[in-house]
């Protein structure tokens, strides 16, 4: 933060300080276009003086496709009689000749990210591995002069994205303690875990299912089989379908998407499996509607009129149909509860159902309902990465605070 | 076989898809291009078991009478209507499998879209109401909300405030604070799903 | 069941009834709403008022699409406010997405007021990079626009002659859909001095708020309220904002209401109940 | 307008009507726009699935590149269709594998940059009592710890603990209040978009007659 204000009060005191000749100097036509022919007629009045010490070298945490060149300003950017409007970045894979023009910066800069395609077909092309040399050519408004040719660079690829490195550390910490308490918890240390009403709810809902003879209707949401909030749901189906198989209640789990209809069909037939009665599964009771929002919300709503279930889940990532979905399902009078990460939909699912679980705790969720000890090992690692962040937020604000941006910046991401 | 070897591809799957994202080398890029075809692909052909679960289900209504079952055939005629028309006429814009999508799934979409409007106002009467204090705070934050589009006079400009205070504030923080729950716990479960804790996806046998 | 019993249970479709009505009512029946007056939007329109028959000013047209149904109404009764005065307008764009749209603008405001391209005003077009365009305009508008929209080069224009940058600009009235607005703050303000006014979306306007405190941002106009706004201060003849406005107005005020009759129902029954037990 | 475009918008005002009919209560008209919905999009999909990524990532490499790189996707894809068989099925393990190997993978990181590290950093912010700005940043930040704390799930919320637990629920609450009462407008918005498709589609036959 602190350098860059530094770097711009330069910037502003070089801008002022054109700012007079400017207004002399400048009347007709750009720089970028009209100027280039003037300056090639023109080419030896008044030139500005000319941009020094040009370096080019592979620019860092790239595919290898890119160099970065930087310079010194020219001595008439921003001061004396031929100021600089811009400067022109010019290539060639020779010394000597055959350069050309690969971008334009405005006066003030003194860096370039010269970056190409990686397809050899692509007309931008950039090899990897090939010696290119560099020039700056600093441009007036009637003039232009060239600076010596840099020494050569040439571009390649890096193991590691330095600019991740903070992302890197955290995911490394944080899978440490998972494989930590998971292991805890498999030599069998009991691990507390406090209630949380939405999950107790499930099993009375269940319950109530059964007593009323009705169905319950349980759905993924709208996320594809990769989103994590339709894998946590995955599980929790799982553990609903054990004991719906156990209390042999009907189960309607709608999809709509193919691959999660297929993984859900799995997730059902698993939780037979555990509850004992792999032949009560029924592979219908898993089916796909449409991809489609909402036409699947329209299908959906009509279900939950037609059939009368008597609990709705719905776990998941939700879109703007949570609140369709749930305000059926009231007028149905079902047992409603609700989990998504989709944080603009919690409010709806708080408003319209029963018991919503919030962000995490549809993640815990799986967990508790399983209650087996690798799972809430989970849990336990999520509440020490919890822990972690709230010192490094103390950290980080009170290092803000005194100015002490090094701190802060182990946080920063530089993509 | 049947259990190892799956269990083995998302492992490894898993691990190196991580580790690629610190990598940015040309052909770590090219390799997670392809992997993404991978998954657009299976997603491809799956979409027939897709089709043909919808095509069963809507057969097995009409046949066993299920509730409003004669409107199953709408269904299937939607669906075919749809399958041979793109394919025969082709699928640009004023060919009739265009026509349909734009006359028939745009206006319902549309329509149950708006259906929020009304929803959202039933869901705000019936469950606003000040039981609990966790309900309370929920139903004033919201109504301070909702009343930035009233004129209230000079109660208007204090509103005004509350509203950006409450925007930038308390809300910023909560979003920050579900976020980062959010990412605790999907980096759980996926980190479950990676060490073959968690498999219910593949069932039993 | 007692009355307040009543108010609490109401049938839902007598809800929905009343959001149909308070939808359709003001669609088929005029009448207005006149809204409250935030200072963020007077301030603006102060300062377009304030302006004089000959004084220039900047407008820049940086929405997509997508932020038309707020940002154009803005964008029309500001033109249409300037013209008026006889205040020359510059205009500029800076989202790859508007300049077709920022063309019909302009073009349809100017022959409401007879304006002449190139005397009475000048659109300059559309040039990528909004951040480097922003800072070159500060030293000189040819440099990213030496022709304007459509290809005329703006030395040949009476309108451009004398004019270089910001400094011959009394503001800039910036319309955002994005993050180009932190580029008018931060490069043209920041930098350059320029006065600054915004008109952003619903949805940034908490975001851009504080600028207003720190004058940063001389004004702010958010979204269609603010656009509504804008519309009763200048008296406006076309108030497309100002129509939708007044349905959302009804309607949240219908939604308010509810909340309120079954809070009333609530508590006038527990105190009931707390009398009779 | 032609009568094609009076039929055809015709068709769509009834649709809509169609739809809307539930608020009274489910009706053979919901009904039938329901029914008809679910069979044309599941056809669309499939069909624009077919084009947009069957031709261009299975046919044209396969076929005609003969880059047969993927068949190797391919031949997963095939596998699903085990799924056809009761005795085979399990061979569809194999492309849910590589599905989710694949997915997860690329889930972890960019969960941990988006979700996590991003919020952290932005929460990072000079902090005080000499002003506005500073001092809202003070709230954002307690108010970001306060609300982990109401995540704490191995810990019973008792105390000085549940006490920032309790503030956290509000905090949170207070979010999607405002959430609720933002989102009011757009919806509206979409209704009257239906409403002046009915009333326009409505006048222009009344024009008509």
């Amino acid at each position: 933060m602190k350098n860059k204000f530094v770097f711009r009060n330069k910037v502003l005191l070089i801008f002022f300080l054109t700012l007079p000749f400017l207004l002399l100097g400048l009347n007709t036509s750009s720089a970028q276009e009209a100027g280039e022919v003037k300056a090639l007629v023109d080419s030896s009045a008044q030139a500005p003086a000319s941009p020094t010490d040009v370096v080019a070298k592979d620019a860092p945490n790239d595919n290898g496709h890119a160099i970065v060149v930087m310079w010194k300003p020219s001595a008439d950017d921003g001061a004396g009689k031929n100021n600089v409007l811009s400067y022109e970045i010019l290539r060639s894979d020779n010394s000597d000749t055959g350069f050309v023009v690969r971008g334009m910066v405005p006066a003030g800069t003194n860096q370039y990210l010269d970056r190409g395609a990686r397809e050899k077909e692509d007309k931008n092309y950039f090899p990897s591995h090939k010696n290119f040399y560099y020039k700056i050519r600093a441009k007036s408004d009637v003039s232009f002069s060239e600076s010596k040719v840099s020494a050569p660079a040439y571009a390649f690829g890096q193991w590691f994205h330095t600019g991740k490195t903070s992302i890197f550390l955290a995911t490394a910490i944080f899978t440490f303690f998972v494989l930590l308490f998971i292991n805890m918890a498999k030599k069998g240390k009991e691990l507390y875990v406090r209630p949380i009403a939405g999950i107790d709810a499930v099993d009375e809902a269940i319950g109530r299912a059964t007593e009323m003879g009705r169905p319950i209707l349980y759905i993924l949401g709208l996320g594809s089989a990769g989103d994590l909030a339709t894998i946590a749901s995955l599980t929790i189906l799982s553990r609903v379908a054990k004991k719906v198989a156990e209390y042999q209640t009907s189960l309607l789990v709608p999809v709509a998407d193919p691959v999660v209809l297929t993984v859900a069909q799995e997730s059902v037939k698993a939780g037979y499996y555990d509850a004992g009665r792999p032949d009560a599964y029924k592979e219908d009771s898993v089916w796909y509607i449409t991809s489609m929002q909402f036409a699947y919300v329209s299908a959906v709503n009509g279900l939950m009129l037609r059939e009368r279930t008597a609990t709705n889940l719905y776990l998941g990532a939700f879109y703007a149909e949570s609140l369709l979905l749930a305000e059926t399902g009231n007028i149905a009078g079902s047992i409603q509860i609700s989990g998504t990460d989709q944080v603009a939909q919690i409010p709806f699912f708080i408003a319209a159902t029963d018991y919503t679980l919030i962000g995490e705790e549809l993640y815990a969720a799986s967990a508790y309902l399983g209650r087996e000890p690798l799972l809430l090992g989970a849990i336990k690692a999520q509440d020490w990465g919890k822990i972690l962040i709230m010192i490094s937020l103390l950290l980080g604000a009170l290092a803000a605070t005194l100015h002490f941006d090094f701190f802060v910046n182990l946080f920063r991401i530089k993509l | 076989m049947r259990w190892q070897y799956p269990l083995l591809i998302v492992f490894l799957g898993g691990l190196f898809m991580a580790v690629q994202y610190f990598v940015p080398l040309e052909f770590s890029e090219r390799i997670y291009e392809y992997a993404l075809d991978w998954i657009i692909i299976v997603g491809v052909f799956t979409m027939c078991l897709g089709l043909w679960s919808l095509f069963r289900v809507s057969l097995a209504k009409i046949q066993t009478k299920a509730p409003a079952w004669g409107y199953n055939y709408i269904t299937l005629a939607g669906l075919f209507a749809m399958l041979i028309l793109g394919p025969a006429f082709g699928i640009e814009e004023g060919k009739p499998f265009m026509t349909l999508f734009w006359y028939i799934y745009t206006p319902i979409q549309a329509s149950m879209f708006a259906l929020l409007a009304f929803y959202i106002a039933s869901a705000a009467y019936r469950a606003f109401r000040a039981r609990t204090m966790i309900a309370t705070i929920l139903l004033v934050t919201a109504t301070i909300i909702m009343l930035r589009l009233i004129p209230l006079g000079f109660l208007s400009g204090p509103n005004q405030w509350a509203v950006n205070w409450i925007l930038t504030v308390p809300n910023m923080a909560a979003k920050r604070a579900i976020a980062m729950g959010i990412g605790l716990g999907g980096i759980a479960t996926a980190l479950k799903v990676v060490l073959g804790i968690e498999r219910s996806y593949m069932g039993k046998d | 069941m007692g009355f307040y019993e009543r108010l609490m249970t109401l049938d839902r479709r007598w809800v929905y009834l009343a959001m149909a009505l308070s939808v359709a009512i003001p669609l088929f029946i005029s009448f207005q709403v006149p809204p409250y007056i935030t200072p963020e939007v007077k301030s603006v329109y102060d300062f377009v008022e304030s302006l004089k028959q000959g004084d220039r000013l900047l407008l820049a047209i940086d929405y997509d699409p997508m932020g038309m149904a707020e940002l154009h109404p803005m964008a029309l009764t500001i033109s249409r406010q300037c013209f008026a005065k006889g205040v020359k307008l510059f205009f500029v764009t800076l989202s790859q997405n508007a300049p077709g749209m920022c063309e019909q603008l302009v073009s349809k405001v100017s022959k409401e007021f007879n304006k002449k391209n190139g005397v009475d005003f000048v659109y300059l077009g559309y040039k990528p990079y909004p951040g480097l365009v922003i800072l070159s305009m500060g030293q000189n508008f040819r440099i990213s626009f030496p022709m304007d929209y459509y290809g005329t080069y703006v030395d040949s224009m009476p309108i451009m002659q004398g004019i270089r940058n910001y400094d011959d600009m009394k503001a800039v009235i910036a319309f955002e859909s994005g993050w180009v607005a932190d580029s008018w703050i931060a490069d043209a303000n920041g930098r350059y001095k320029i006065s600054v006014g915004l008109g952003v979306t619903g949805v940034m306007a908490a975001d851009y708020f504080p600028y207003v405190q720190s004058k940063q941002i001389f004004g702010l106009i958010g979204g269609l309220k603010g656009a509504a706004e804008y519309e009763t201060l200048a008296k406006a003849k076309e108030r497309s904002a100002s129509r939708g406005m007044k349905v959302q107005t009804v309607t949240h005020a219908v939604v308010i209401l509810f909340i309120i009759v079954g809070n009333i129902g609530f508590f006038m029954s527990k105190k009931r109940k707390g009398k009779t037990e | 307008m032609d009568l094609g475009s009076i039929l055809l918008n015709g068709l769509a005002a009834f649709l809509t009507l169609s739809i809307f009919s539930i608020l009274y209560k489910d009706n053979p008209f919901y009904k039938f726009a329901e029914h008809l919905v679910v069979g044309v999009s599941a056809g669309y999909f499939a069909i624009i699935l077919y084009y947009s990524s069957f031709i261009p990532k299975v046919w044209v490499p396969v076929v005609q590149q003969h880059k047969f790189i993927y068949l190797v996707p391919t031949i997963l894809g095939v596998l699903m269709w085990t799924r056809f068989s009761r005795k085979r099925s399990w061979m569809s393990r194999y492309p849910i594998a590589a599905y989710m190997g694949i997915g997860m993978g690329v889930a972890i990181p960019v969960t941990m940059q988006a979700f996590i590290l991003v919020p952290l950093y932005a929460t990072m912010q000079p902090m005080g009592f000499t002003s506005l700005s500073l001092f809202n940043n003070l709230l954002v930040a307690v108010g970001v710890l306060c609300a982990l704390v109401y995540f704490f799930f191995s810990k019973e919320h008792t105390g000085a603990f549940g006490g920032a637990a309790t503030i956290g629920i509000w905090i949170l609450m207070v979010g999607f209040g405002a959430g609720f009462g933002l989102t009011v407008m757009g919806r509206v918005s979409l209704l009257i978009e239906r409403f002046t498709f009915l009333r326009d589609y409505f006048q222009q036959l009344i024009g008509l007659l």
